[in-house]
Formats: C-alpha cells, structure tokens, sequence
C-alpha cells in the first residue's frame, strides 16, 4: 500500500533510504548485520583510479553530535575494487552506487571509464573531499571548476552521473546550477563540512592534515537548508545527506525536496539504522495517510 | 547473521580502584559466542547524540552468560557508564575483532600496563600454556587476585613503588625466558615489550587501541600502520603480531 | 601572575571572554547572578537604528548540541537605548561593544554617527543577521558588498570598528581580507549558520522565515576553522565565536589565533558560564606555565 | 545576586499518571525564597550537549524546603528527567518569572486543562480568596485530591467521559459567578475561557508557556504578542492579565 519506490535517472530504488559513501565500506561488514538487499541502495566508499592508503596520525575526532573524520579517500582503486569488492556487491537486491573521487580531471575520466564496463549502477562524482591534500578540494568550492569536471566526465560516462556537493562550496545554488548546466543528471547533499579540532595541550592541530570533514546530526540543519534551496533551484533528482539518525530527519529531506537520503555517520551509532529508517518512514505514512513519496517530495 | 546493538543489562557496576571500575552485564539469550579473549564490545550509555559515537571497551571476562567489563574512567563516555547502575541498561555491540591466539604453547609471559590488565583476566583463563603474568600500574594495584589461580607467578611494578618493583613493569620482564609475550598496556609499554623481545627473538602479540567510529571494520577510522600496509584496529585487531605494527613516535 | 589582559583595537580587555550580542541583552538579566565587572566585555543585543518588533511565530528550535534562532533582531533601537539602556552598562567596569544591525548603508550610518556621541567602547558591525527579510544578509556574503558597507561605516565611526563575519560568506578569508582593507579594526567570527528545521506533522518549516541561524557546540569545529584561517589572513585582532561551552573551546580558540572569544548560546545553558571559562582558563594557564595569552595565541 | 544552576538532590520521582509524573527536590539551603506560585524553574536533567536547552516547569507545590514539580513526559527532555531516581542530581535555574497575582478577593475560579493542573496546587494553598476549581482531563484524571482541601468545590471533566462531564472543562465554567479567573492549560481552552470571561466582564490571568533558550529575560526567544508589544513568557510572564495576550491562530 506504502510506495516507498523512487526513479532517481530511471533507476528504480525500492526504497529512498541508501547507505552513505564512506561510512559503509563496500558493505561486506554491514552484511554480517542485515541483509543489504533491503536498503534502497549502497554508495561504495570513495574510490580512485589507483590504490590510497590514505592519512596518517589520527583519523577520527568526535565532537558534540558528530566527528571529524581525516581518512584521506583509503580505498583499493578501481581494479581492486571491480575484482575484489564489486562481486559481492552485485549479489545483493539493491542500486549500487560508484563514489568516484579523485584530485585531476584525468584521475575522474580514468576512474569513470573503467567503471563503465561493470555492472555498477550509477556513478557519484565526489568533487569535494576535504581530506585529500593535493587538491580535489578547489572542485568542491568553485562553480567554474566544478562546470568543467563535471562537463568531461559527463562526456565519458556511460551510466548516469550523480554529482555530490559540498557544503563548503562558495555558493551551494550556483554550484547546483553549474553541475546541472554541464550535464549532471543527479545531485546529492552533503558531503562533509571543512572543520577543525586543537590538542591545547599538544599545542597542535588533533589531525596531521589540520582541517578535516565534519559530519552527523550537527550539521543537520545546515544541510537541510542546502539541499531546501537546491531542490528549488534545480529539475533534478536530489539526494539529501547530512546528520540522519532517525526517520524523522529523513522525512523532513523528503519534505525540503530531496527524492532520496543518504546515511552516514548514522551508521557508526547503529549499524541497523538504515533499517529502522525505513521501517519508521513506512509507519509515519501509513499514520500520516501518505501513500507516495511524491506526495510530500518538496510539500513545504 | 550478528546481532546489531542489544541492550544489556547491568548486574553490577563497582568502583575497584581510584577511577577504576568493574561493571557487569547481561544479555538477551542467543546461541552465539559472548567472546573470545581480545576481543571487544562497543558500548553506549546513553541514549542521546552527545557523546556521540560508541566506545570500544574490552572483555574482561565471561562466566555464567555473565560478560565483565574492566574499565577506566578517561573522559565524557566513561563517566556516563560509571553512574550506570544495577537494572540500568546499556547498549553494547560486538563481541568484536580478533582476539589472542589460544593455540600457545610452552611458557608465556602475560604484560599489562594499567588498564591494559583488563583482557588479560579472561585471556588467562583460556590459554592453556604455563603463564607468567606481569603487570605494572602507576600507583594503585589492582585486580590482581582475579588472576592468582590462572598463572604460575605474578610479577608487580609501581611507578611509585607502594607496591611491587618500583619502576617499570619491563624492568621486570626476562624475554628470554619465554616463547611468546602478550601485552597490552600503553603504547611506551608496547613498544618497549617488542623491542626487548625482538632483540631475543621472542614473538609478541599485542593489543592496541585506537580512536574508533564504527567498530566493524567500515569507516578506516581505527587504522594503524604496519609492515603490511594499513590495517584496522576493530577487524584485523585489536590484537597484532608486534613484529608487525610500525609504531610512529 | 597569569595575565589575561588583552589588548584589542587600543582598548584594553581585563579579559579575554566577551558576552555575545544578542545572547545576554543589555546585561540587566545577568547581573542577576554575577557581577558583570568580571567580564571582559559585553556585546550589546543587536541594534538597528529604529525599533524593531522582531519576527513573529516560533523563535527557538532545539537541535541536536544547539539551536536554531529567528528573533529577527527585535531591539529597542538606539535611541531608547541610549536612554535607557546605556546608563546601567557604564557603570560596570567592563568594555562595553555595541553590536549594530541594518538593512541598508543608510541605517548603519545612522546607528553609528548616534553611538559616537555616547560612552561605547567599541562598535560592533553586524553585517550578518539571517533573519531579516529585507535585507542584510548580502552585506554578509559577497565581499564586495561588505566592502562598500565597511568602507563608509568607517568613515563616519569615531569609535574602534570591529566587524563581525558571517560564516555564510561565500569564502570567508576572501571576505575578511576585503573588510579589513575597508577599514576594519578588527574582526569577530562567526555569527549563526543559515539553518532550517522541518515539522513533519504539520508539513510546514518550522521558522515562519524558513531559514534561521545555528549557534552552539554544534557550529565549533567549523567555526574554529574559520578563525584559524582568518587569523593567518589579516593583521587585525580576531575575536573567535561558536559553540563555546568551556575554558577547553575558549583555549582552542586562542591557539587557532584569536585574541578573545565570545560566549553566545552558552549562557542559555548557564547564566554563569563566562565565569567559569575565565576561571578554567586561568587554571590552565598556571597548570600549564603559560603566562600570557600572547605566548599561546595562534601557537598551534 | 540570585545563584545559577543549583544542583537539586532528587527526593523522589514517581508516575502518578500515565506519562505524568511527580518530582520532588531538595536544593541546597539559601535565605532566599524557593519560589511563589505560578513562578517556574528551568531544569537540566543531564551533563551533556544533547538535549542542549533547559527545560521549564512550573512550580507545583513547595512545602518544608522541598519543591514539588509535576510534569507530563512530551519528548527527550521529560523523558531523560523521568528515569533519574531518588539520590539522583538534577540542575535547577529559578525561582523564575513572574507568578500569580495572590491579592485577588472574593469568589475566584481556577481552570485548569491535562497538566495545566501543575501550578494550581501551590497556588490554592496560598490564594486566601474563595475558589472553585475547574480541571479538565483528556482520559484520566489525576492528582485533585492535593487540591481538595484548598478549595471550595471540584468540576470536573475528561474529554472521553470517564470520569465527570463527558467533554471540555468550559463547558462547566460559569464565568459570570466569579471576580476573577485564573487559568493555565492548553492555548485553545485558554483562549476560551478569555473570550468566555471578556464577554461577562471578568477579569482574566493565564499562565502562557513557549519554548524558551535562556529562561531569564535575555535571548528574546519566548516572546509574545500583547496588546502592549512583544513580551517575554519568563520575564513578564508566565502568568499575564488574559485581555492582554494576542491569540495567534
Ligand atoms: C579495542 C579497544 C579495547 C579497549 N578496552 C578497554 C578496556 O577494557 N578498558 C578501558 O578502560 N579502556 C579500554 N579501551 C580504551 C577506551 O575505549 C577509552 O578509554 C575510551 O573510549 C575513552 O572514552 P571517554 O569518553 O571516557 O574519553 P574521551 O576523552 O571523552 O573520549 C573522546 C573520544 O576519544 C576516543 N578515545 C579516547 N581515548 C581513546 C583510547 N585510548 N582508545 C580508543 N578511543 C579513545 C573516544 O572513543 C572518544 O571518541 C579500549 C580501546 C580499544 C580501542
Ligand atoms: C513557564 C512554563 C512552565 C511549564 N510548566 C510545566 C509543568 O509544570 N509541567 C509540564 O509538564 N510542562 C510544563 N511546561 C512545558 C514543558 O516545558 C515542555 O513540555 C517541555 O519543555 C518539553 O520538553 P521535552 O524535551 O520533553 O520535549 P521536546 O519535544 O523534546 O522538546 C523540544 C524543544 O521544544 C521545547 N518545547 C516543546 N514544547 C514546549 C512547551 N510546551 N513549552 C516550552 N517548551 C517546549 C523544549 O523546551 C525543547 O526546546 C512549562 C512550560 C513553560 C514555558
Ligand atoms: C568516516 C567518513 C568517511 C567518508 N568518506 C567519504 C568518501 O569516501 N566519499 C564521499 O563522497 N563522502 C565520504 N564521506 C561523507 C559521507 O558520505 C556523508 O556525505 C557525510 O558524512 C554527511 O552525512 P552524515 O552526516 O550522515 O554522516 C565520509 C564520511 C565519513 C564520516
Ligand atoms: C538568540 C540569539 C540571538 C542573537 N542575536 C544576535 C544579534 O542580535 N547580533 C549578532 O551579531 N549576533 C547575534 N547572535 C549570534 C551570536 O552573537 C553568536 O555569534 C552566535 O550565536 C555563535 O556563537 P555561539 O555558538 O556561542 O552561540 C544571536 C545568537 C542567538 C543564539
Ligand atoms: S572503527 Fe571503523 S574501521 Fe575500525
Ligand atoms: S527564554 Fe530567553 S527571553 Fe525568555
């Protein structure tokens, strides 16, 4: 009775609800949880074209209703992922997502390219990890560069290309714009906010890097705003991201304008929480009389 | 298919020493394994999201369907656990990780710096090897009659010498005289116990500790450098072969 | 011994934590359970050169580790409050800022040319307030605009001009370096972040704005970025702002660079809070043989 | 100089009702007074950043240096507030606002609506008029009997009848018997019983509630509007004269 069904680039996710880059590996540890097929669908965690073995010193910093996190995009790289992880993945019932990050327009295409051939289902273009020293930041913050990624890699991308936002970008509405101009044919928001932590008795930074992304229900309203003015601002499928710990936080995405939300670092306080988003999005439309998504998609 | 967080509920939860605490709990029945020794718990006592994330906290010991848990109050997290009381409840997820090897054999010296004593209650229990168990702490002892009738001698060191050897635990420790060295305890400690047995050709094994988000393996949040590349400290550990983590200074 | 006497735009501040606007009235209230004299300073309600009502509807929403606000600067005005207000502030001994609000250049100056003549220490300029319709919030964003505002606010001033950034500029270095080259004495940062918060039963936002300001140990990691960046930009004494709680965030703030710190939504949890962080912090000082603030300011 | 946040020991903290329950605390001793009625306190039930703001309660009852509070659980605030025990600390700001005008004379009706009956308790005792007292309920009525012997007579209602008249309270009320009406409880029922006693002529005092930051005149947050302006609910208020306030629909 409960449509919980969402066409995001004509894929179709049985429900709205998809695990978040980075905070779900490649899924096998949640799989000891529950079973995948459940989710709407699973974003992999940040790959590169080649292996990173990411950042030094300390990675993970909790701060009042959230954390800093400076894992700097560890990952196998492409190959190792297609041989190694995806297998697994393809199994499961549900839409698998490529987050795709990278620090050089050719480090995307190279990326992009290779998982054209697999049975991946959409790409997400991370333009923005603050995590990475070398670069990949600045795609995140100008609407310009951000046009011109995004128009290359749309032109070597067999599968549709979400493009992920971040919240550091100089102005969230014109970077929506810029990405949708230059062909994207989805965003989501948000990735992690640039933030910092001071060891006052080290009398240093807590990370190597400095700055590292701040993420979980802190952030909440910011996001939401973001991705509020951005499905306003844009004609195409939203995915909203940022601090959802229960189903209310997710209906109230779906209420700015979001067709579907990611869960982050809701995942680290409960490995089940996808699930019971799901069950509690379910309840509150079966009480509040909603049969679609559709019918609350934007209604504010 | 694992369990996702289970509330547990407390049965006991008693100071033992200046700022250390002993707390058992039990859990809803299942055919599953409470643990091995080495292996951890996540455990949030609260339900709110400050703090936010979990904090990993080892098996102490299991008896009874009984888990115990040895803990020190350091910060926001443990504190809130410490004022838990009988019929409170707690949330834990696990038993996580990789535990000790229990397959040892011959004679094994156990070290333990502070705290670090915490997995070695049950570790003792378990390992059949003849087992020499040395442990030093800062001021206070602690615990240490838990332990008397698993191992052949307790050694003890103070940093301030109120009781035992006054100084450092491996001062104590003769390497040589062993064919595998557990410890787990501050990294100085851990580093020290790899050296001296590396020098002897000792193997060692060691439980490190690490800031943790997840505690499953998904966030590369808990990872340490070792000779074979990144590895996380709540999947591949908490327990290592000491020759192969690169301690960073 | 410890001296935590610092010295801001030639005032000189018995200490470096300073009540911010709009979170501690007029002082009145809080003179109720201290002494206002401890303080280093006091920062004003926001004023705006007219009276003003403020919003209607909900004002306060609780989030996760602190709050949303749409009081839409409701304030008596600087006449009034010169009148009535002003006669009670003078008689502590602690420096006292005016914050000052506006929708347009006109209404700045007004403000400012009414405060000259008056006993303030200092002139706070709010070029950030996300909870005016008419305006006010451009000024807060694009540095071109803020430098206009500073440039002619400056000119008429004839007290230290301090101007406080909002953390939505669109690149808050940018933003501070076009401030201080208008003329700014000084900076203070951040204000609140544009936030938002959705009542899922009744389909409607929350705020009858929409869009309100976040503040409280939510904002701290990034707030504390900013001012780390600022500091390394600007020559000009930095105030830091954002979610302090404790002597630990006040010190954070410090070492990130700032010369003093403000105490916004931490007096809601605490009337006496800023006693206890200028007690804390000078523990910290002594247990850690820091004598000046100077030795720890930016260290890190 | 009033003091800040006290540290209340918790006497006792039991449900009384469904989701209702009565608090009773003892505060450390000060010469000054504990509060009048219709005056609040601002309550902190936690040590953390999550919930972030106080939550207001009126004053129920104040009697050999114990406050009684009687609270209806609505979300994560009341609830955390709900599982402390006896022993347990509780951080209390107040007494807050300004409370009831106790110089009223003659014949005067109390109204209240579901937990609404919290701040009437006090204030019977210490209202030296004659009163009747109205108290509607949605299901179950609770906690009259503390009133009984302060007051001359009890109307009653439940909205689905189960006990005394089967619907609202103001259907009871006879405004035009009274000198003055007092009342606290829903904004719609208070909204009634203005318009009810406006139209006979008989003067109005309610106590307002709005979500509130700092609870003591600063932040701005828990304003209203008046026929004379914006006023703040912990300042001003709780209780304001009922012709004053300007219902919002
Ligand atoms: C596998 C493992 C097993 C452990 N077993 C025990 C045990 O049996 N007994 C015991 O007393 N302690 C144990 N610890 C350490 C314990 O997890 C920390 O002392 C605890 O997390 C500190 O939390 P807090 O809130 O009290 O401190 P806070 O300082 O408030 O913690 C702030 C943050 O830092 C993290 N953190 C701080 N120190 C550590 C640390 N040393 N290790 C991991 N995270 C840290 C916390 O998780 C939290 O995210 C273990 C750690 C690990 C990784
Ligand atoms: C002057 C005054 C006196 C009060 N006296 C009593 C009393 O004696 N007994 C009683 O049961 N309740 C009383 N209330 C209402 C009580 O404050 C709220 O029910 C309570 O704050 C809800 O908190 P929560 O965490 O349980 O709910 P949540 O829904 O989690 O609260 C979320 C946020 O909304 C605010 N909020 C929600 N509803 C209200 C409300 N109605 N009033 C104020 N803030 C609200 C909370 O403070 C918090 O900031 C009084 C309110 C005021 C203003
Ligand atoms: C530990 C961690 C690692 C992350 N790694 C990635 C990544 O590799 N790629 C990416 O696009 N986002 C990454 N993110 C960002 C999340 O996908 C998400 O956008 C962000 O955390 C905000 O959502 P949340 O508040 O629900 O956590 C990571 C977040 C965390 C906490
Ligand atoms: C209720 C409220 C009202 C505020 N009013 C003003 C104001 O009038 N002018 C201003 O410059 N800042 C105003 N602020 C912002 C604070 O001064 C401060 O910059 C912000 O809250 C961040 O600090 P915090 O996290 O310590 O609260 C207000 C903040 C709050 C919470
Ligand atoms: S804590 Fe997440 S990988 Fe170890
Ligand atoms: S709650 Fe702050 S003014 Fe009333």
């Amino acid at each position: 009775m409960i449509d919980m069904k969402v066409n995001i680039c004509n894929i179709e996710f049985k429900n709205p609800v998809i695990a978040a880059s980075g905070t779900f590996g490649f899924g096998q540890e949640y799989n000891e949880y529950f079973c995948l097929s459940r989710l709407g669908g699973i974003c992999t965690k940040g790959l590169t074209l080649y292996e990173k073995e990411g950042n030094k010193g300390i990675r993970i910093h909790e701060t009042t209703g959230g954390l800093l996190n400076s894992i700097g995009l560890q990952n196998p790289g492409i190959d190792k992922f297609i041989r190694e992880e995806l297998p697994f993945l393809e199994k499961q019932d549900t839409i698998i997502i490529a987050n795709v990050g990278g620090s050089s327009i050719e480090e995307y295409i190279g990326a992009v390219e290779k998982l054209n051939e697999t049975s991946i289902d959409i790409i997400e273009l991370n333009i923005s990890c603050p995590n990475v020293k070398e670069g990949g930041m600045a795609f995140g913050i100008k609407s310009e560069i951000a046009y011109e990624v995004v128009l290359e890699v749309r032109q070597v991308r067999k599968k549709p290309l979400i493009v992920k936002l971040s919240p550091n970008a100089e102005n969230i509405v014109h970077m929506a714009e810029s990405c949708v101009k230059a062909g994207a044919d989805g965003l989501s928001l948000v990735n992690t906010f640039s933030g910092m932590a001071i060891d006052i008795y080290g009398r240093k930074p807590v990370f190597d890097n400095i700055i590292a992304g701040l993420s979980g229900p802190c952030i909440k309203p910011i996001a939401l705003r973001m991705v509020y003015e951005v499905a306003r601002a844009v004609d195409v499928p939203i995915i909203g991201i940022g601090g959802i710990v229960d189903y209310k936080d997710a209906i109230e995405y779906i209420m700015a304008g979001a067709w579907a939300v990611q869960i982050g670092s809701g995942n680290f306080i409960n490995p089940t929480l996808s699930l019971d988003v799901i069950q509690g999005m379910e309840r509150f439309m079966l009480d509040q009389g909603i049969k679609s998504l559709e019918e609350i998609r934007g209604v504010i | 298919m694992q369990e996702g967080y289970r509330k547990g509920k407390i049965e006991s939860n008693i100071q033992i020493a200046s700022n250390i605490y002993e707390l058992k709990i039990s859990l809803p029945y299942t055919c599953d394994s409470l643990g091995e020794p080495g292996q951890f718990y996540m455990l949030r006592g609260w339900g709110a999201m400050d703090p936010f994330l979990p904090r990993p906290i080892s098996i102490c010991d299991i008896s009874h369907g009984i888990i115990t848990f040895l803990y020190e109050v350091r910060g926001r997290g443990t504190h809130i656990i410490s004022k838990l009381g009988p019929g409170d409840e707690l949330e834990v997820l696990g038993p996580l990780g990789k535990g000790f090897n229990l397959d040892l054999e011959g004679s094994i010296a156990l070290v333990s710096g502070g705290i670090g004593i915490a997995p070695m209650i049950y570790l003792a229990k378990r390992l059949d090897a003849i087992k020499d168990f040395y442990c030093g702490f800062r001021k206070e002892a602690y615990y240490i009659d838990k332990l008397k009738d698993h191992v052949n001698s307790i050694f003890i060191s103070t940093e301030e010498g109120s009781i035992g050897h006054k100084g450092f635990i491996t001062d104590l420790l003769k390497p040589e005289k062993y064919k595998g060295v557990i410890a787990c305890g501050p990294i100085p400690m851990m580093k020290k116990v790899v050296e001296m047995c590396k020098h002897e050709g000792v193997p060692t094994y060691i439980s490190m500790e690490n800031r943790m988000a997840c505690g499953i393996g998904a966030c590369l949040g808990c990872t340490i450098q070792t000779s074979s590349g990144m590895k996380r400290v709540c999947k591949e550990g908490p327990v290592f072969s000491g020759e192969e983590v690169v301690f960073s200074d």
